[in-house]
C-alpha cells in the first residue's frame, strides 16, 4: 500500500502505532497462554487478575490510538480480499505465525469482519432491550432485598462473635487427641535414649558373631 | 569380586618409573592382554588427635566401585559403605581429623586378559611418585586357595621373580573363607603404608 | 509396492472383462430359454391350417428348423461360456493378493491413507510368505543332507531305529523327582537343589564344589539347557524368577557352557540308556570341572592358556585339558 | 565388575547436591486417635499405599572433648525387610531457630553401610547408649516424608518404664524434609502440612536441648 501527501504518512504512522499495541495484545496473551498451561499448579488468583488487567489496560491503550485525532478515519480504508484460493500460501503462514494457511472463502470472513455475525447482532440487540426493559421499581425491590439479607447476615456473625467465648470454653471439652508430656518423651526417647539402657556389652557380643 | 592380589614392583636400580611402568606394560601387552580404560585408587588417612588409642581409619576410593566407599581401621573393621561417607566423616571433624599428607593415590591403566584383570598404577603422595602397583585379579574364582596356581603363573610371566613363591598370608585370612572386598583394600592400605615408609626412610 | 498395485490394475481389468462375459452369456442363456418357451412355431410361409398329416409334415419341417436354431443358440452359450471360463482362470492369479483376513478392511479406510498400516501389513505379509518360502527350501535341502548325530546309526543299516526317541514321553512326577534325589546323593562335592518347578519341566541349581553354578532346565528327565555361572553372579532377577538366559560375565564361564551344551547333545544320543542316564552323564561330567581352577592341563602342564584355565574335559575321561591342547 | 571402565576415573568426591538439612516437626498422638490420624494422612498424601515399617534403632553418643553435648549418630536396620542395608545417620544439633522460622532445623547425614556398623563406630569412639524398635507407618507428599510410629524396647535393652509412663499410650508422628541449606520454601511446606493435620495433632517446634538434658 503506498500513498502520497501528510495523509498518507499520518495513516502509515498510526497503522504502525496500531501493530506495536496489537503485538503488545499479543504478546501478554501468549504470556498468559503460557502460565494457564505451565503452571497452572502454582497459579495464583492475584497473578491471573494482573494478567487481566494487563490485557484490559493494552486493549484500552489500542482503541484509544484507534479514536484519536491523529489517526486518519480508519473507516475509509476497507479491505478488499481481491483474491480468493484454495491453495496454501506459505506467504501468509508466515505472516500469521503459522495460524491462518489458506485464504480461502470460508476463512476470509471471519478474519476481515467489521461487524459481528447477524444473528450475533441479534442477540446482542435483544440483550439490551431486555436490560432496557428491567423496570426501575423491580430493580429497587432487589437491592432492598439484598441489603435485608446482608444485615441480616451482619447480624448473625455479630451474635456469634458474641457467644464466641462461651464456644470456647464448650470446645475445650471435646476430646484430647494428644499429649504433649508424651510428645517430648517420646523424642527424648527416640533421639536421646532416655528410659532405654542398651547393655552395649551384650549388643557388641552379638555383632560380633555376626561379622 | 576375584580374587585380588596387589604388590608393590620394586624398581631395580637405574630405572626411574617411567621406564619401569613401560617395561611393565609392554610385558603384560606381549602376554595378549588388552586395554581396558583406566582406574583409580585414593586413600585417605584420619585419626582422632585427643583420643590415643584411636586406630587409624583409611577411607579408600576405587574406580572399580564407582558408588562405593570403603572405610578400614587399621587391625580393626571394615565397612562398605554409599557415598555418602566423606560427609559423614567431615561432620565428625571435632574428633577426628584428615592426616597431614594422608592422601595417597594410585592411578594407571588397566588390562584385561581372558578373566584376569591386570592393572598397573603409579601411587603419588600429592604430585610425586613414589612407587608402582601392580594388580592382578582373577573374577570368576572367589577362593584364594584354589586360583592360586593360575595366580602365581600368571604373576610369574608379568613380575618375573618379584612374584610370591607361595599364597601370601594375607589372602587367606581366615582358613579358606570367600575373598572379599575387604582384603583388596587391605592389601592397598599395606602397600600404600609400605611405600609411605620406604619414603621416611630415604 | 508398484507391483502389487499393477498387479490389482491388471485384476481389475479381468474382472471388468470377465462381468462382461458373463452379462454376454446371461443373455445367450436367455435366449435359449425364450427360444424354447416360443416352442415349435409353424414356418411363416405355411399356414398351419392342413390336415393332421400335414401338419405332422410341417412340424417335422419346422421342428428341424427349429432344432437347428437351438442347437445355434446352445453353441452361443458355449461359447460364452468358455470364455468367461478362461476369464474365471485369469481371476485364479487374484487369490495371489495377500490374505490378510479382517486387516484387509484396512485398505477400505480412507483416513488410513494417511498412515500406511495397511500397506506395512501387505509388506510384512509379503515378506513373512518369502520367509516361509525360504524356509521350506531350507528344509528340504536339509532333509536330503541329513547330519546323523551318532556313528551307531550310520552303520546300522536297515536294522537301524530311529534317533533315539524323545524321553520326556510320561515319565511319572514321583519318578522324575527319586530320579534327582538318588543323583544327587551320588555326587560328591557338588549339590542340587530344584529352584522351580512347573508341571513336566524343573529348573535345578547345581554346585559344583567352589568353583561354579550350574542352571540345567529339565523336561521330565530330558535336559533342555545348561547355563553355567560364577559363584558371585546373581542367578534370581529382581522379580523373584530365575534368570536362564543372561550369560554368565566371565569368559571361562561362556566358554563352559558351550562345552556343557555339547555335551548334552552328546550324551543325549546314547541309545538304549534309561531316560536319566543322559542327566547322569552330564552331572559327573560337570562334577569334573570342581577342580577347574586348582588343575594344571594335562597336556602341556601350564595352569593358563591366554588366561583362560584348563576349560575342556573330555566326555568319555573326563580330564583337565586346555582348548587349545585337546588333539 | 569386569565392564571396562572406559570412564576417566573420578575423584571420591561427595555429590555437590546432596541434601544435608533436615526441615522436621514433631508431635504425638493419642492410640486412640492414631487410626484417624492416618486416615486423614491417606487422604492428604500421595497416592500410594502407606509403607509400615519396623526400624531398629541404635543410638550412639561420642563424648566431644571441644563441646557439652555429644556427637550423636544413629544405626538403624529395618526388620521388616531386612534385604535393606543397614544405615548410618548423622543426626547434628537440633536449631530451634527464631519464631519467623517454620521448622527445627538439623544436618543429618544418612550413609548406607554393608553390614552391621556397631564395630567400626567402636572403633570411631561411638558407645552405644539405646536402642528402640520403632514400628509404624511412613507416608509421603512430594519430597516431605511423614512416619507415624510406635515406640518399643528391644530384648537386648533395659528399660526404666517409669520415664516411659506417658510415651507408652501414644504415637510419634514427625514430619520432615532434606533440602539444601538454602531451600527457604522447604520449612514452610512442612509447616503448611502441619497445619492441615490440626486440630487433631499439633505438631510443634521442640526444645530439643531441654530434652537433651532431662535423661
Amino acid at each position: 500500500m503506498t500513498m502520497q501527501g501528510p495523509e498518507g504518512k499520518a495513516l502509515e504512522g498510526s497503522v504502525d502505532s496500531l501493530i506495536t499495541r496489537s503485538k503488545d495484545v499479543q504478546k501478554s496473551l501468549q504470556d498468559f497462554l503460557h502460565k494457564i498451561e505451565q503452571e497452572h499448579a502454582t497459579l495464583t488468583w492475584p497473578s491471573v487478575l494482573d494478567n487481566f488487567a494487563l490485557l484490559s489496560g493494552q486493549i484500552s491503550s489500542l482503541l484509544t490510538a484507534m479514536k484519536s485525532d491523529k489517526t486518519p478515519p480508519l473507516r475509509n480504508y476497507p479491505v478488499v480480499p481481491l483474491k480468493l484460493s484454495q491453495d496454501e500460501d506459505p506467504h501468509l503462514l508466515r505472516l500469521t505465525d503459522g495460524r491462518v494457511s489458506v485464504m480461502s472463502h470460508a476463512e476470509v470472513p471471519d478474519y476481515l469482519r467489521t461487524k459481528p455475525d447477524p444473528e450475533v447482532e441479534l442477540a446482542e440487540k435483544q440483550l439490551i432491550a431486555e436490560v432496557g426493559t428491567q423496570a426501575d421499581q423491580i430493580s429497587m425491590n432487589q437491592v432492598n432485598q439484598f441489603n435485608k439479607q446482608c444485615n441480616k447476615i451482619l447480624e448473625k456473625i455479630k451474635n456469634a462473635r458474641a457467644n464466641w467465648r462461651a464456644d470456647v470454653i464448650q470446645s475445650s471439652s471435646t476430646p484430647v487427641t494428644h499429649n504433649p508430656m508424651a510428645t517430648n518423651e517420646l523424642i527424648a526417647t527416640v533421639n536421646y535414649g532416655r528410659g532405654i539402657k542398651a547393655n552395649s556389652n551384650q549388643s557388641l557380643g552379638t555383632t560380633s558373631v555376626v561379622l | 569380586m576375584g580374587v585380588t592380589y596387589i604388590c608393590q614392583w620394586k624398581q631395580p636400580e637405574g630405572q626411574n618409573i617411567q621406564q619401569s611402568i613401560e617395561q611393565i606394560s609392554s610385558c603384560v601387552e606381549k602376554l595378549g592382554a588388552k586395554k581396558a580404560g583406566l582406574f583409580q585408587v585414593e586413600c585417605e588417612s584420619f585419626n582422632a588427635p585427643n583420643a590415643p588409642n584411636a586406630k587409624t581409619l583409611h577411607l579408600i576410593y576405587d574406580s572399580e566401585f564407582p558408588a562405593s566407599r570403603f572405610a578400614l581401621f587399621e587391625e580393626g573393621s571394615f565397612l562398605v559403605t554409599d557415598v555418602m561417607l566423606s560427609a559423614f566423616l567431615s561432620k565428625l571433624r571435632a574428633v577426628w581429623q584428615p592426616k597431614k599428607g594422608g592422601k595417597i593415590d594410585c592411578k594407571g591403566q588397566r588390562y584385561e586378559l581372558g578373566d584376569f584383570l591386570i592393572k598397573l598404577g603409579v601411587v603419588s603422595v600429592g604430585a610425586s611418585a613414589k612407587g608402582i602397583s601392580v594388580e592382578l585379579e582373577y573374577a570368576p574364582c572367589v577362593y584364594a586357595r584354589d586360583c592360586w596356581g593360575m595366580m602365581s603363573e600368571m604373576l610369574q610371566s608379568i613380575i618375573g621373580e618379584q612374584a610370591p613363591p607361595s599364597l601370601p598370608s594375607n589372602l587367606q585370612p581366615k582358613g579358606t573363607e570367600r575373598f572379599s572386598p575387604e582384603l583388596t583394600m587391605q592389601q592397598y592400605v599395606e602397600m600404600f603404608n609400605n611405600i609411605r615408609k620406604t619414603v621416611v626412610a630415604r | 509396492m508398484s507391483d502389487v498395485m499393477a498387479q490389482a490394475k491388471l485384476n481389475m481389468n479381468f474382472l471388468s472383462q470377465a462381468i462382461t462375459g458373463t452379462q454376454q452369456l446371461r443373455s445367450t442363456v436367455t435366449n435359449v430359454f425364450n427360444l424354447l418357451c416360443e416352442g415349435v412355431k409353424p414356418d411363416e410361409e405355411e399356414d398351419g391350417k392342413g390336415d393332421d398329416a400335414e401338419t405332422a409334415v410341417t412340424v417335422g419341417k419346422d421342428g428341424k428348423k427349429f432344432l437347428q436354431r437351438f442347437q445355434e443358440y446352445l453353441e452361443a452359450v458355449n461359447k460364452d461360456y468358455n470364455e468367461v471360463e478362461k476369464m474365471c482362470n485369469n481371476m485364479t492369479s487374484m487369490t495371489d493378493l495377500p490374505v490378510l483376513g479382517p486387516s484387509g478392511a484396512l485398505s477400505l479406510d480412507s483416513i488410513a491413507d494417511k498412515n500406511s498400516t495397511y500397506r506395512d501389513a501387505v509388506l510384512t505379509y509379503q515378506w513373512n510368505n518369502r520367509l516361509h518360502e525360504y524356509a521350506q527350501i531350507a528344509t528340504s535341502l536339509m532333509l536330503t543332507n541329513q547330519i546323523k548325530r551318532s556313528q551307531l546309526q550310520a552303520g546300522a543299516g536297515a536294522k537301524r531305529r530311529r534317533a533315539a526317541p524323545p524321553k520326556f514321553t510320561n515319565l511319572p512326577s514321583q519318578t522324575v523327582d527319586n530320579t534327582l534325589q538318588t543323583l544327587s546323593r551320588q555326587l560328591s562335592d557338588t549339590t542340587m537343589k530344584i529352584l522351580q518347578a512347573s508341571g513336566d519341566t524343573r529348573i535345578v541349581h547345581l554346585a559344583v564344589g567352589r568353583v561354579f553354578v550350574v542352571i540345567i532346565v529339565l523336561r521330565s528327565l530330558t535336559i533342555e539347557k545348561v547355563l553355567v555361572k560364577g559363584l558371585d553372579e546373581n542367578i534370581i532377577l529382581e522379580n523373584n524368577t530365575v534368570d536362564l538366559f543372561s550369560d554368565s560375565q566371565y569368559l571361562c564361564m561362556q566358554k563352559i557352557t558351550d562345552h556343557a551344551m555339547s555335551a548334552v547333545l552328546q550324551y543325549s544320543t546314547y541309545q538304549a540308556s534309561p531316560p536319566e542316564f543322559p542327566l547322569k552323564y552330564l552331572l559327573y561330567w560337570l562334577q569334573s570341572y570342581k577342580s577347574l581352577f586348582t588343575d594344571a592341563c594335562t597336556v602341556c602342564g601350564k595352569h593358563l592358556d591366554n588366561g583362560l584355565p584348563p576349560l575342556w574335559r573330555d566326555f568319555k575321561i573326563p580330564v583337565p585339558c586346555h582348548d587349545s591342547c585337546r588333539a | 565388575m569386569v565392564e571396562p571402565a572406559n570412564y576417566q576415573p573420578l575423584s571420591g568426591e561427595i555429590p555437590s547436591n546432596v541434601n544435608v538439612q533436615e526441615y522436621f516437626l514433631q508431635g504425638s498422638i493419642l492410640d486412640a486417635n492414631a487410626d484417624k490420624l492416618k486416615q486423614r494422612l491417606q487422604g492428604l498424601c500421595d497416592n500410594v499405599p502407606p509403607e509400615p515399617f519396623t526400624d531398629h534403632e541404635q543410638i550412639y553418643f561420642l563424648k566431644n572433648a571441644t563441646s557439652m553435648l555429644p556427637i550423636i549418630v544413629k544405626a538403624c536396620k529395618s526388620l521388616a525387610k531386612p534385604s535393606t542395608p543397614w544405615q548410618i545417620k548423622y543426626v547434628g544439633a537440633t536449631e530451634v531457630g527464631e519464631h519467623n522460622k517454620p521448622t527445627m532445623i538439623r544436618s543429618c547425614v544418612t550413609v548406607a553401610v554393608s553390614n552391621d556398623p556397631a564395630q567400626f563406630l567402636d572403633n570411631l569412639g561411638f558407645s552405644l547408649q539405646s536402642e528402640v524398635i520403632l514400628k509404624g507407618y511412613f507416608y509421603r507428599k512430594g519430597r516431605l516424608q511423614i512416619t507415624v510410629s510406635k515406640i518399643s524396647v528391644p530384648p537386648t535393652a533395659t528399660c526404666d518404664t517409669s520415664k516411659l509412663e506417658a510415651s507408652a499410650s501414644s504415637h510419634l508422628v514427625e514430619v520432615n524434609t532434606t533440602a539444601s541449606p538454602r531451600d527457604e520454601t522447604a520449612g514452610d511446606e512442612v509447616k503448611n502440612f502441619c497445619q492441615l493435620l490440626r486440630p487433631a495433632i499439633v505438631l510443634n517446634k521442640v526444645d530439643h536441648r531441654k530434652l537433651q538434658q532431662w535423661q
